[in-house]
């Protein structure tokens, strides 16, 4: 199988709104950003585009149809979307290299969150004839697993407490981070409860923005001359909708798609998970076996700010960005998809 | 109450939602309230586009310049439509023409009035009819429609390239 | 359209869906109209309240029902302080997984209750029916705690 | 480099206004339950899922793959949803084709669908926007004026778009599957069915449909399962280009001619009249086999319309270049699954499976589905020949 590269990265700042800007002023300057990175004129100069973006956060049909805008797709290109975090637009481009249709291409994912109800919006991705009349909320949802673990004595609220005080002392170092600051474990325990169990620090905010990722063969990628990290393991996997049914205090999907991946073949010196609540990145790191050695979400992760539709593509892009950077030799990155964590994505990415 | 077995349920499904237009097509609606069709320049190609996005779609970089087009504009393709759509009040059958305003290189949808349905062609010259200046919003709608003008038809090669000083005696 | 910030305007986008049911999900409505509760029995028989479709494990389709009580236990709840606008009560209210007597797999239904302290995992819990039940999922119009029943 | 890879297996519903008798799920499950008993195999031999269906807004389920993974087997295993307007249902065959042709799995289950019955598809694609410049005057409404122009420029008689609803609809009445059943249908019926977007007739255009369309594909070393022969990929490809942009040819767009040199140059074909046995392309309003003709080179530019009028294109007129046997989108149209049904009903043709439609010892067939503003597009060719 080809040996894949990430090559190039950007996201935009995570805003709780990005005001006027329309999905191609959103997605414009963050391309501009990675085809900077690799030298590159636009889409043009990559063999596959995809994208991921959801048409019910902004309430248009088609969103990524405006998208395509902001390419600079004449004469025509190889593009596909999926209604997915980018994440699993990253998982399709890199089918299509592996198969010898391409040896570059763009992902990227963008998100308007903020026009609407989020939490509500994503109620209606529910068993359409049990759940989602009920208007069940995603905060909600997480909450009842939050209390599984509570009462289990799986977590403490003083551990959820530390997973936002190290997301918010992190994003101190990460500028497109949305919220950032120190904030003891003490302090955010004497705020009330929201979702009780949750607490509003346990959950991730609301953010827009967009985010892009160049990826290529390594053969490729050595002739542009960049810094690369090689994408040495990708997988994913979903889980039964019923939340009834499943584990809600682990994350069997992640274990499967960290094992299909390969997480446990080597030291793993970052990782960057998909938890929208604090509670999430605790079942993520023991379903990763990730242990004292791992630099959890350095980037402040998305409690610090989550574009939604890009978040999953982000991860991998922050572990990359440490690898290039020379700060880790070896990190995992993980999205997630669905209520309390029912679909998982897990890549490792490597040094070159 | 009915015996027999349920078989569907009603889903109400009505999400709330708050628009915001871009950055260009709010520049756009903010002319358009002032009575004026603008477009964007392209830095890279030099087309002209209409209603403005903020990007060249052929070219996938940003567009600044702006453009003032005039109201009078070519038919470059059009329908009747005969049947209701939803969303949409105007009584069938009304004509549904893709115009190219003079100085733009790109048509946008609008309606064709004042009339004679049979007589609508492709290069046909028409003009906007305008609403009462005191009823202009940021809506497409300040025109109420085009109408065709007494002017020579636009041979099908020179649609969508005229500038904006038009077409026949300036042009 | 607000002054101050003339290009934002709100819209609604809306439809009211008319779902088919098919056979599984249509018998469950109906047993709700008729204020009866129903699960499904899956390949490992376990008792899926409601009933699912399609087995989770083997795919196969499932059609082994089995009434199960109206009363059941906790598992898990969480407490709505500021209820949304979608949501089913304008006062603060829980949401619950519920694992009904006879069944296995817990279910998830709202709880109304005076106040968070009034609730604990593991209470005892009874469906509450609307007046006139039509054969949809809020025929339940709530659970709600049953008097001096914690197990 | 690409590893071989084949359709083993394709299941579909019958198509029709509303399937009241069945979930979302339900429906989905009847065509992968076909495919999987046509490929000889139950859901536990399938590797990864792969789902595609036009916008969310249809049913108003959102990234359905959450909910549909238990109907579709698809637990602990990988389920992706691809989403590229229109031409989703080829997009998504083509991206399940990938699973298998990168050499990342064996066997692989792909489902596109539309349950249409439950909302209204022209409220879905035109929901309402604040701000809006264009005119909303539905698909009908965005695509008669490009065939209008088609009509000015190639002086096609009127009446070619009244042949070819005819032709599908005649096809269709041999499909037991398709939603319209019209054999009696003539050119009179279709001329005098009501005017809806001048030129487009209501017997020009196509129905709006429940259904859903399922196939397995699988890698060279696991084609053995089914009791037929492997429909193997012979190329695949997709192209997109910017709905509006200056100087675009609507009529005879781009992304369309280059997508099918594409899937022509990887397939060896350089003739596709001569060379393929029919093809099964994504013709909505009747004027678009015309126009596809010539953007997917089997007639010269503004000779289209004489194939569909000498009728090369006709089953029933012993055409040497049948278009659509099955009926195609004008005598079903689940938007989501119908670029699909094209890819399934060309794997059909070349394993001899297509019943009352087949075209006799067909052997290399094509598939092809267009999206958005005739700017997204998905074609793959398939054959009775290993390559």
């Amino acid at each position: 199988m080809r040996d894949i590269a990430v090559v190039a990265y950007h996201q935009s700042d995570c805003l709780a709104s990005a005001g006027a800007s329309n999905e191609v002023e959103l997605i414009m300057p963050v391309l501009r950003q990675v085809f900077d990175q690799v030298g590159l004129h636009n889409a043009q100069d990559v063999d596959f585009v995809c994208s991921g973006s959801c048409d019910y956060l902004q309430g248009a049909a088609f969103a990524f149809v405006a998208g395509v805008d902001a390419l600079g797709a004449v004469p025509p290109i190889r593009e596909s979307h999926v209604e997915m975090d980018a994440a699993w637009a990253l998982y399709e481009s890199i089918l299509k290299i592996r198969m010898g249709h391409a040896d570059s291409a763009l992902i990227y994912g963008f998100a308007k969150s903020s026009p609407g109800e989020l939490p509500i919006v994503l109620s209606q991705q529910l068993d359409p004839y049990y759940l989602a009349p009920l208007w069940v909320d995603t905060v909600s949802l997480a909450a009842l697993q939050a209390r599984l673990m509570l009462d289990k004595g799986a977590i403490t609220e003083a551990d959820m407490a530390a997973v936002v005080a190290r997301s918010r002392r992190n994003a101190l170092g990460n500028p497109r981070a949305q919220l950032a600051g120190e904030v003891s474990v003490e302090e955010l325990l004497a705020e009330e409860t929201y979702v009780s169990p949750l607490r509003r620090h346990d959950c991730c905010p609301v953010s827009d923005g967009a985010a892009a990722m160049i990826i290529a063969t390594v053969e490729q990628a050595e002739r542009w001359g960049k810094p690369y990290a090689r994408i040495t393991g990708i997988d994913h996997r979903i889980e039964s909708h019923n939340l009834g049914l499943r584990d809600l205090c682990d994350s069997v999907s992640t274990r499967r798609a960290a094992a299909a991946a390969g997480v446990a073949d080597g030291a793993v010196d970052v990782a960057e998970l998909y938890a929208p609540f604090s509670h999430q990145e605790i079942i993520l790191s023991r379903a990763l076996a990730l242990g004292e050695s791992t630099a959890i979400n350095p980037s402040g992760g998305v409690l610090a700010g989550n574009l939604m539709m890009a978040s999953g593509l982000s991860r991998v892009g922050e572990v990359f960005r440490r690898i290039v950077e020379g700060e880790a030799g070896r990190g995992v990155a993980h999205a997630t998809s669905g209520p309390c964590l029912q679909h998982n994505l897990v890549a490792v990415l490597e040094a070159a | 109450m009915s015996d027999d077995a349920v078989t569907g349920i009603e889903a109400p499904i009505y999400l709330q939602y708050q628009f915001t237009a871009g950055r260009a097509p709010a520049r756009f609606l903010q002319r358009l309230k002032a009575g004026q069709l603008t477009g964007q320049r392209c830095p890279g190609c030099s087309q002209v586009y209409i209603p403005p996005r903020g990007a060249c779609p052929a070219c996938g970089i940003a567009t600044e310049e702006e453009v003032v087009l005039s109201d009078k504009a070519t038919v470059q393709s059009f329908t009747i439509v005969y049947i209701p759509i939803p969303g949409n009040p105007i009584e069938p059958p009304y004509i549904v023409a893709n115009l190219v305003p003079d100085g733009a290189n790109i048509s946008f949808i609008h309606l064709l009035s004042d009339c004679v349905n049979d007589e609508v062609h492709i290069g046909q010259r028409v003009r906007a009819v305008w609403k009462d200046a005191s009823e202009w919003d940021y809506s497409m709608d300040n025109i109420q429609y085009f109408k065709p003008i007494d002017e020579p038809d636009v041979p099908v090669a020179q649609i969508g390239k005229l500038p904006v000083s038009g077409w026949g005696a300036g042009a | 359209m607000s002054p101050a910030d003339p290009l934002t305007q709100d819209f609604e986008l809306g439809f009211t869906y008319t779902r088919s049911t098919g056979p599984v999900v249509g018998r469950f409505l109906t047993g709700l109209r008729e204020r009866r509760i129903e699960g499904v029995r899956a390949s490992d028989g376990r008792v899926i309240v409601p009933p699912m479709e399609y087995d989770p494990d083997t795919a196969a389709a499932l059609e082994d029902f089995v009434e199960v009580g109206q009363e059941g236990e906790l598992v898990s709840w969480c407490w709505v302080s500021e209820p949304r606008a979608a949501h089913p009560f304008e006062r603060p209210f829980a949401w619950g997984m519920i694992r009904l007597d006879g069944a296995d797999v817990p279910m998830v239904h709202c709880i109304a209750a005076d106040s968070e302290q009034d609730l604990v995992t593991g209470a005892r819990v009874r469906a509450s029916w609307v007046d006139e039940p039509r054969g949809h999922i809020s025929d339940i119009r709530c659970f709600e705690l049953v008097e001096g029943g914690a197990s | 480099m690409a590893q071989l890879a084949a359709v083993i297996g394709t299941g579909q519903t019958k198509y029709k206004t509303k399937r009241g008798d069945v979930s979302i799920a339900g429906l989905l499950r009847e065509a992968a339950v076909a495919a999987l008993e046509d490929a000889g195999l139950g859901f536990d031999d399938i590797d990864a899922v792969v789902i595609g269906k036009a916008p969310d807004m249809f049913e108003g389920v959102v990234m359905p793959e959450c909910y549909l993974s238990d109907a579709l087997g698809a637990n602990g295993k990988p389920m992706l949803r691809v989403h590229t307007a229109g031409s989703v249902g080829g997009s998504t065959a083509l991206v399940a084709a990938s699973h298998v042709q990168s050499g990342t799995f064996r066997r692989v289950l792909t489902v596109t669908f539309e349950k249409q019955s439950e909302s209204n598809a022209m409220w879905a694609l035109s929901t309402p926007q604040p701000f809006s410049v264009h005119l909303n005057a539905g698909a009908g409404g965005y695509f008669a004026p490009i065939i209008r122009e088609y009509m000015r420029r190639s002086k096609a008689p009127y009446d070619v778009g009244i042949k070819v609803a005819v032709k599908d609809r005649l096809h269709g009445a041999r499909n037991p599957l398709a939603h319209l059943h019209k054999p009696d249908i003539t050119m009179a019926e279709v001329e005098e069915s009501m005017m809806l977007w001048d030129p487009i007739r209501l017997l020009e255009a196509c129905p709006s449909s429940d259904g859903a369309c399922a196939m397995v594909i699988a890698a060279e070393d696991a084609v053995d399962s089914s009791a037929k022969p492997p429909a193997w990929i012979r190329g695949g490809a997709m192209r997109s280009e910017p709905t509006l942009y200056a100087g675009r040819d609507e009529v005879n767009p781009r992304a369309g001619r280059d997508c099918a040199a594409d899937v022509y140059r990887q397939a060896g074909i350089s003739d596709p009249r001569r060379q393929l046995n029919c093809a099964e392309i994504y013709v909505p309003f009747s004027w678009y086999e015309p126009m596809w003709l010539e953007n997917l080179g089997f007639a010269e530019e503004g000779q289209g319309w004489r194939l569909t009028m000498d009728g090369a294109t006709s089953l029933d007129e012993g055409g040497d270049i049948p278009w659509n046997p099955s009926g195609g989108v004008l005598s079903s149209n689940p938007i989501g699954a119908s670029g699909m049904i094209r890819f399934a009903e060309a794997a059909r043709q070349v394993r001899g499976d297509a019943g009352a439609h087949q075209v006799a010892g067909a052997k290399l067939a094509m598939g092809h589905a267009y999206g958005g503003g005739a700017q997204f597009f998905a074609m793959w060719i398939v054959g009775a020949d290993k390559p």
